[in-house]
């Protein structure tokens, strides 16, 4: 007995410390890991992230913005609200089922299931099955980014999770709390396949054999995944060599990575807007235009980026950023001291007042420190900020409960585009229709509404275009929100990992074409 | 009065601490470190904690006698573009606030659950002992949870800069005080046997009196010892919660908070950001814990933690 | 004597037992899959019976760990008794309550053992005596108070200018004497001294006893004075009772006791009194070991170690009986004349 | 002739901050084989550092500071750690004084008993515990072979200190130094032959037993004797000695004891008493009062 | 015996009883659980919807009566986090906080007492002397800056030791070891010592002062006196007296460690109990919250009873039985 436990023992030793000799493993640091194997059971960067590397869409972004076939080889049109899919032959999933349009049929309907994705797809109705590789998606009505939603649409091995498991439940059940069938089991068409997984710590993918994309330059054969949740305990990890790629990188420690002989650091503009929004219902003040003027004017958003983001963030004057349908190059930051001064004294307010405001700690890059920034420059025009930080927790039902007259939120356009960001952070607080959802400004303006609804179902590009520029300008001269600056992603990597043509502004870095020398 | 300072002038516990240079040197730093954080605005050339002072442009300058320093700023500044030196002595006086505060609290607390379970002992030891063990295996990161919530609901967010000081002295005070009850008690059943207290018994006085005139005074020496090591505990106690994003507003940091950020700072090369309130902290730890054990040594060799 | 039967004090079949088993939990045994309850008792003091006439000095010896110290405190009423009465002048105490006993508090004091122990060491001496006369005297001026430290104080032998002194500043023999002091504070009538010069040195315990019987004659005291020494007994005692395992053996006249020892066990007692220069002899050794007073022998709890016993002795508790004038020997031998 | 034991002028100082004070100032006694002899005096004169100083175990920070101690002609004082070591508990043992302190409470008897032997022996343990079990019975240890496997506290007092007697005997030594805590001049009478009084870190008297106390030449011995209570009528005001004996700090000069002395003179006050020999050889005494021996001079 | 065991039994129920009800009643200040499941985008009627499925709307006794309901079967509920039972999760976590905390204990054992025995013996020499000022030092700077330090200096600067995690572990039983593997044991060096560290001083300190005063007794007197050899007198005599407070102390500490691994696991992403506490916080995770609680004074519990137990091994005079 004790013999066979020192073989096992040398043996475990033997086997867990060797890696498979030849084979490339790149070994990634992110801030956090899936929280599930089931592509739909939340809705988040670090989800869609993995369903990237695991999963492959019907299309994706390009590092240019523009679409990208994957499993969708082209598109077209039929009608206002229809679009027609062709799809990609002799694709194989990780179970070595075969691809085709039942799967992404299977797949849109299980997203209209999902309590995360059922907003994304409200406007689509069932798709239709031309043939085995051809499917017509289609909405309700008009829809203008139908395409950019199909970049939402990770097809799902529709056999692999259909009947039941072990206990009885669907194998396609979404389950939020407890155990489920996706939880544990994948199978997509992506460049990995997950080999293991240990939630919180570690999870590793192994290099599909059969992947489609003969073409892609990814010569990674495992991909080891470790959540490293502190900021420096991870740029540790990468100085110490004990990982080869790190994402996000701390801006203080940009430097660091970039002196380092054997680091890389990498950037890339995203289009998360960081802003305060000014409580009109909590604060009779900030319903005078020429006091939410005065703020603008009194941020340094500029010396932000500058100082606390090292750089590596775009001061903002607007939602949209460059790119984006929407983006106003009118609408630029306008810090001047000198005017926040003289409107608070038009207004009335020479004297300032107080108020109180609340931020996250641990949601946006230096969110904590952005907000000190802001209680410091406002004390500049005579307005007295109160401001307490929390962990995200904690943060968003004190957001919802709309605690403070001063709220921090900052937004991603889940669509790519401007539209978005006024559904959710400008208009009028809806509870019936959901817009305005984020809107703990309560600023409302009904023509901006009509405005942005207009935009929404207007599937000719210019004009919708010109709609959302418009947008842009009136909240700008409203002074509706504070904008700060777009975050940047970064990523830290060893000299010999080319990330720079996987990354992308949506922070997806698609790994199944990294290459490591 | 005189008189007490007469008996003090002859008493061992100077004589001790003359021949003791390291107790000399503790107490001149402690001394100084107490008289500058008591003194804070008097001696910072800034007011840290006054948001018109800050200017986001001068953010991480270094000390003066760096290249890029400037003469303003002698040890440099935060990234808020804070002075360094000012906010490193209004911190000082937060920390010695936070913990001589919470020593206060769970002295008080603890003194007095000691007593009454060392004194009557029984049941009313068994219930108050275990209360003692669910505190210590309470994490005091979920007393401050508890207790920050408890206090926003009640106050609201408006009022958490004033209300933040008292409410870390309420959460470290809580989590910290069977570390008395449990050396007070010991200390009371040692006492409460002597003959002193059968003497007081017997001149008829009623055990109320008898815990607190006589026994007390007898355990106060303990008290004393473990105070010096509980302030130094709970100053750190700050600092670790600061750590965890629980502590002061980020707008008053304390030295907790800053070395927090050294966490933050440690490859940035803004090294003076961590290592100024780093040594400031650990120094004024330090001699307190000095103290501390010279004063055990004098008063009682037996005692020690726990 | 007395011209009262109860004296000033009287103890009438007092027991006092400590239940050291602890909670219900402590009691339980696991003895053969049963769970069975034992309770662990000390038996320390068991139906002790005698009185205490004004003015007497009235000793109780016996080794050490045989209860006289509890018999002293249950007679003070520091522990409640288990069973039995105690009065004083006639009246009962045992079952009064701390305001009730107030009155009795001022007519009865204590002296301890360790000088250094018995002083309240975070008090000055001035603190130490003059709280029981506040405390029982709450509208004297603190002038008052004063002269009647100060007067106590010269009258013990400490010289009053120390009065603001810690106990740490005196030595053994000067501390005994505030002890004393704080005693004599109340002007009390009744004093229990337990063993209050067995820590001290030949030359320092001559002043003590000297201080002791001064004060006695001075203001009429009446002494319950615990030892185990019996040359002091000898020297100080108009009568003395002898302990062992709580329970009383024999209670004379300090001159009878000496002169003829009757029950066994006092027999062996006095045989041991070394005196000066005399070569021991005729040391009685008793066999065997002191009992604990958790399991009492049966019968005559000295049965186990005296030569005479018998087998009435093993079975039957001896009781308390006159012999001759004010001897009164608890002992089976004696009663039968076998001793 | 050669004594067992021959202490000379023994000196022992505790080095404090302050200066060196004397705890033990210049005595000389010696001890033949199976001769019994009490040193006696209140707490604090001396009595045990002496005891120590002979086996040269003083606590820091006291130190032997002059004479010497001749044990069978060697000089213990200047023997090395490990020579020194094996006359402890060998040929010279000691009992201390209270016996509830002095067994280490975490080791058996048994333990704290073979441990001695074999320290001092090259035997076997089983041969060190029939040893330890011949010990206990002589010191009349009920059912021994069960008591080996106990801890001290699963005994009383009064067995405490019948094993700590046990001990000292293992190894048959020489000499036992017993110590006591109290001045017990009634029980020192009765056992030796021999008889030192001490004060204040030195003898002021000396001679055999029963000369002493009958017919005491220091009037300190005087005052001892008479404040027994035993010595006298009940109820009889006592002798007593007025004051208390001097701490180590505050020795007045001239003879220690003047300050509660009944004879006290200038001299005393003055001058240090030689200790002279009266009675022919047999007795001494420090003491200006005291007649000299005409046929001795003095020390 | 059987009293003790069935004491501390009960004393463990009423502890977790109070800690249960004391965890429960925290729920609602630490955010809501749901608002972690889902995605920024969902409705609040949504959400709504998934409280009133999840049982978190039902008021607070009917939750703690379902829960205790549970918890008497062994069951802590699901953690919302993990999706996983929440007793299944601490399972998987303790053995790596366990590991830590044994290897730190070892650390503070292997260091203190020989440190902490010499500078006793020889209290003046200089590396006694130096001992105690590095040892003053030592509990002055705080826990997570010495961790910082040393991945700093350790990792960083010098590369000998990896910065993170647990490195490769082997499955014994279910139990995810750390020690078979040197990769294991190399990643378990700098969160050991850095958990040690604030420990470390203290027990040196300790365990000096506590030697010095067993060496001044009377029986330590006696044992010279009996003319034994000195290894005999420091390691046997002294020392078993020395070690009676030490344990008492150590059982204390060892609990306070068990808090402390939350700011060490934090640093080092030591995928451990502490760490999972702190996430469990961040993502409200009530029930795993509520579990860990419990667990940990459980732990607190056996500790005391184990370390009681061993008093009464090492220390003759105590019964365990009695008091």
């Amino acid at each position: 007995m004790k013999k066979l436990l020192a073989v096992t023992l040398t043996l475990a030793v033997l086997f867990g410390a060797g890696a498979i000799a030849g084979a490339t493993t790149l070994k990634v640091g992110l801030d956090a890991d899936p929280v599930s194997l089931d592509p739909h059971v939340q809705l988040s960067g670090g989800m869609l992230q993995y369903s990237h590397w695991v999963f492959d869409p019907l299309v994706r972004y390009a590092q240019d913005m523009s679409i990208e076939p994957r499993l969708a080889t082209r598109w077209e049109r039929i009608d206002e609200l229809t679009m027609r899919f062709y799809l990609r032959e002799g694709v194989k999933f990780h179970s070595g089922n075969t691809f085709s349009a039942k799967d992404v049929k299977f797949t849109l309907e299980r997203l209209k299931k999902s309590i995360d994705f059922k907003g994304l797809f409200e406007l689509f109705t069932e798709a239709a099955i031309v043939d085995q590789y051809t499917i017509d998606i289609k909405t309700k009505k008009p829809y203008a980014l139908l395409l950019r939603m199909c970049t939402y649409i990770f097809p799902m091995d529709s056999e692999f999770y259909t009947g039941t498991d072990a206990s009885g439940q669907p194998k396609d059940a979404m389950v939020k709390i407890g155990p489920s069938f996706a939880l544990a089991n994948e199978s997509g068409t992506g460049p990995y396949k997950v080999a293991e997984r240990e939630h919180g710590v570690k999870l590793v993918m192994d290099r599909f054999a059969d992947y489609w994309d003969s073409a892609s330059p990814g010569n990674v054969d495992r991909l080891v995944l470790s959540p490293i949740k502190e900021d420096a305990t991870r740029v540790a990890a990468l100085l110490s060599g004990d990982v080869d790629f790190i994402s996000p990188v701390p801006p203080q420690d940009f430097k660091r990575i970039e002196k380092d002989s054997k680091l890389n650091l990498f950037t890339y503009p995203g289009g998360r807007i960081i802003t305060v929004q000014l409580n009109q219902k909590r604060r009779p003040e900030f319903r005078v235009q020429k006091v939410r003027q005065a703020i603008v004017h009194a941020i340094n958003n500029e010396g932000i980026v500058k100082k606390i983001m090292k750089g590596t963030a775009t001061p903002a004057g607007q939602q949209s950023p460059q790119g984006y349908a929407g983006y106003n190059p009118n609408c630029v930051p306008r810090y001047d001291l000198k005017k926040a001064k003289a409107l608070m004294k038009d207004a009335g307010f020479a004297n300032g007042f107080e108020c109180t405001m609340i931020a996250p700690n641990n949601r946006y890059v230096n969110d904590e420190k952005i907000a000190e920034a802001v209680v410091g420059m406002l004390a500049k025009i005579n307005i007295k900020v109160n401001l307490k930080t929390m962990p995200k927790a904690q943060y968003w039902d004190e957001f919802d409960a709309q605690v403070a007259d001063i709220q921090m939120i900052g937004w991603h356009s889940d669509t790519e585009d401007s539209g978005n960001f006024s559904e959710f952070l400008i208009m009028c607080p809806n509870k019936e229709t959901g817009y305005g959802q984020y809107n703990s400004g309560n600023y409302c303006n009904p023509e901006l509404d009509r405005m942005t609804l207009a935009a929404q179902s207007e599937t000719d590009l210019n004009k919708r275009g010109k709609i959302l520029i418009q947008i842009e300008q009136i909240l700008y001269d409203d002074a509706a929100f504070v904008p700060f600056h777009w975050q940047n992603h970064s990523y830290g990597a060893k000299k010999n990992v080319d990330a720079a043509p996987i990354i992308n502004t949506m922070n997806f870095p698609y790994f199944g074409d990294i290459v490591v020398k | 009065m005189i008189k007490t300072w007469q008996r003090f002038k002859a008493s061992y516990l100077l004589f001790s601490f003359k021949q003791d240079k390291t107790a000399i040197f503790s107490f001149v730093v402690l001394l100084a470190l107490l008289v500058t954080g008591l003194l804070a605005p008097v001696f910072s050339p800034y007011d840290p904690y006054d948001p018109a002072n800050i200017d986001i442009m001068n953010s991480e300058l270094p000390p003066a006698w760096m290249e890029e320093g400037e003469k303003a700023f002698m040890l440099g500044t935060d990234i808020q573009g804070r002075d360094l030196l000012s906010t490193m002595i209004y911190g000082l006086r937060l920390s010695i606030l936070i913990g001589c505060g919470a020593v206060i609290l769970q002295g008080v607390l603890g003194v007095v659950v000691g007593l009454l379970a060392g004194y009557l002992g029984g049941k009313i030891d068994a219930v108050l002992m275990r209360v003692a063990d669910i505190q210590l295996s309470f994490p005091y990161l979920m007393v401050a949870i508890f207790i920050s919530a408890i206090f926003q609901v009640a106050f609201g967010i408006g009022q958490y800069e004033d209300l933040a000081v008292p409410l870390l002295i309420v959460i470290i005070g809580l989590s910290e005080w069977p570390v008395y009850a449990r050396t007070v008690r010991a200390s009371v059943m040692g006492e409460k046997n002597k003959e002193y207290v059968e003497a007081a018994r017997v001149i008829g006085l009623n055990r109320w009196r008898i815990m607190f005139r006589h026994v007390l005074p007898n355990t106060m020496t303990s008290v004393l010892v473990i105070s010096t090591i509980q302030v130094a505990n709970a100053i750190m106690s700050e600092a670790a919660l600061s750590f965890l994003g629980l502590g002061m507003p980020v707008t008053k940091p304390s030295l907790g908070s800053l070395i927090r950020s050294g966490f933050e700072y440690i490859f940035s090369g803004s090294w003076w950001i961590t290592l100024f309130p780093g040594v400031f902290l650990v120094l004024l730890v330090m001699v307190i814990n000095l103290l501390g054990d010279w004063l055990r040594d004098v008063l009682n060799p037996k005692l020690y933690k726990g | 004597m007395t011209s009262d039967e109860n004296g000033l004090l009287a103890l009438k079949q007092v027991v006092k037992h400590f239940d050291i088993s602890g909670g219900l939990l402590d009691q339980l045994r696991l003895e053969k899959g049963k769970i069975t309850r034992h309770r662990t008792t000390v038996k320390a003091v068991n139906n002790v019976s005698f009185t205490i006439a004004p003015g007497e000095t009235f000793s109780v010896v016996g080794e050490s760990g045989c209860g006289k110290s509890t018999l002293a405190r249950t007679t003070l009423g520091i522990y409640p008794p288990n069973s039995g009465k105690i009065l004083y002048r006639g009246e009962r105490i045992d079952n009064k309550n701390a305001q009730q006993m107030l009155p009795f508090r001022r007519k009865m004091q204590m002296i301890f053992q360790d000088p250094y122990a018995s002083l309240n060491p975070r008090k000055t001496v001035m603190q130490t005596l003059e709280e029981p006369v506040v405390f029982h005297n709450p509208s004297i001026s603190s002038g008052q108070v004063k002269d009647r430290v100060a007067a106590v104080m010269s009258n013990v032998g400490v010289d009053p200018k120390w009065a603001g002194r810690y106990p740490h500043e005196f030595s053994g023999g000067q501390r005994q004497r505030i002890s004393i002091a704080r005693a004599l504070m109340v002007d009390p009538e009744f004093i229990v001294a337990d063993e209050p010069v067995s820590a001290l040195d030949v030359s320092i315990q001559a002043q003590i006893l000297n201080l002791l019987m001064e004060a006695q004659e001075q203001r009429g005291l009446t002494y319950m004075f615990i030892t185990h020494d019996l040359s002091v007994v000898e020297h100080i005692s108009t009568r003395v009772a002898v302990m062992y395992l709580g329970t009383l053996c024999e209670l004379s006249p300090a001159k009878a006791l000496f002169n003829s020892p009757r029950h066994p066990y006092t027999q062996a007692l006095l045989s041991a009194i070394p005196k000066l220069g005399r070569k021991k002899s005729g040391h009685i050794k008793l066999k065997g070991e002191v009992p604990t007073p958790i399991n009492l022998p049966t019968g005559c709890v000295f049965h186990g170690r005296c030569i005479h016993a018998d087998q009435r002795c093993v079975e039957e508790i001896p009781e308390e009986r006159t012999v001759e004038n004010k001897v009164s020997v608890a002992c089976h031998g004696v009663e039968e004349g076998r001793i | 002739m050669q004594h067992l034991l021959e202490v000379n002028d023994l000196e022992v100082k505790f080095g404090l901050r302050f200066g060196d004070l004397t705890a033990i100032n210049g005595i000389s006694f010696s001890l033949d084989k199976s001769e019994r002899m009490g040193l006696v005096g209140e707490s604090g004169a001396g009595k045990s550092v002496t005891g120590f100083a002979i086996i040269n175990l003083i606590s820091k920070p006291g130190f032997i500071s002059g004479g010497r101690v001749m044990f069978n002609g060697r000089d213990l004082t200047a023997l090395s750690d490990e020579a020194m070591r094996d006359i402890r508990g060998n040929h010279i043992s000691m009992i201390f004084q209270d016996p509830m302190m002095t067994l280490n409470p975490v080791l058996t008897i048994g333990t704290q008993m073979v441990e001695t032997l074999l320290a001092h022996r090259s035997i076997t343990r089983t041969e060190a515990k029939s040893i330890a079990l011949e010990k206990l019975k002589k010191v009349q240890i009920p059912s021994p072979e069960k008591r080996l496997a106990q801890y001290p506290h699963e005994f009383s007092g009064g067995m405490r200190q019948r094993i700590v007697i046990a001990i000292a005997l293992l190894t048959d030594p020489e000499i036992v130094i017993a110590d006591e805590p109290t001045t017990a001049l009634d029980v020192v009478s009765q056992v030796t032959e021999k008889i030192a009084v001490m004060y204040a870190g030195k003898i002021v008297e000396s001679g055999p037993t029963d000369q002493v106390v009958n017919d005491p030449k220091h009037p300190y011995t005087q005052g001892l004797i008479k404040a027994l209570p035993g010595s006298l009528q009940p109820g009889a005001k006592l002798n007593q000695i007025p004051g208390m004996m001097p701490t180590l700090t505050d020795i007045p000069p001239g003879c220690a004891f003047n300050p509660r002395c009944p004879l006290s003179d200038t001299i005393c006050r003055q001058q240090e008493p030689p200790f002279i020999i009266i009675n022919g050889a047999t007795r001494r005494v420090a003491c200006h009062m005291a007649k000299p021996d005409p046929s001795n001079g003095t020390t | 015996m059987f009293a003790f065991v069935v004491r501390r039994i009960t004393q463990a129920i009423f502890v977790m009883l109070i800690i249960s009800l004391v965890g429960f009643s925290i729920k609602n200040e630490i955010g809501d659980p749901v608002r972690d499941m889902v995605g920024e985008r969902v409705t609040p009627a949504e959400r709504e919807a998934l409280r009133d499925k999840l049982g978190l709307n039902d008021p607070f006794v009917t939750q703690y009566l379902r829960f205790a309901k549970n918890a008497v079967q062994g069951d802590l509920g699901l953690s919302f986090f993990h999706k996983k039972p929440a007793l299944a999760v601490i399972a998987a976590k303790a053995p790596a906080t366990l590991e830590l905390v044994f290897g730190a204990a070892l650390i503070i054992i292997f260091i203190s007492l020989p440190v902490g025995i010499f500078s006793a013996i020889y209290p003046q020499s200089a590396f006694s002397r130096f001992t105690m000022a590095f040892s003053t030092l030592g509990v002055s700077v705080p826990v997570f800056l010495t961790a910082i330090v040393l991945i700093y200096i350790f990792s960083v600067e010098l590369n000998w030791l990896p910065s993170y995690g647990r490195g490769e572990t082997v499955n014994l039983w279910g139990w995810h070891s750390g020690f078979f593997t040197v990769d294991g044991i190399l990643h378990l060096i700098l969160p050991s010592f850095a958990l040690a560290s604030i420990m470390l001083p203290l027990f040196i300190r300790l365990i000096r002062s506590e030697m010095m005063e067993v060496l001044e007794t009377e029986y330590i007197k006696f044992a010279w006196a009996k003319g034994l050899r000195r290894k005999r007198i420091w390691f046997v005599h002294a020392f078993k007296n020395t070690l009676l407070p030490v344990i008492t102390v150590f059982g204390v500490q060892i609990g306070i460690m068990f808090a402390f691994t939350i700011l060490t696991e934090t640093v080092f992403q030591w995928q451990g109990m502490g760490f999972m506490f702190l996430e469990a916080v961040e993502r409200s995770d009530i029930s795993l919250l509520v579990a860990y609680l419990m667990v940990v004074g459980a732990i607190f519990v056996v500790v005391n009873t184990v370390v009681d137990i061993i008093y009464g091994l090492v220390n003759p005079t105590i019964r365990i039985a009695g008091r």
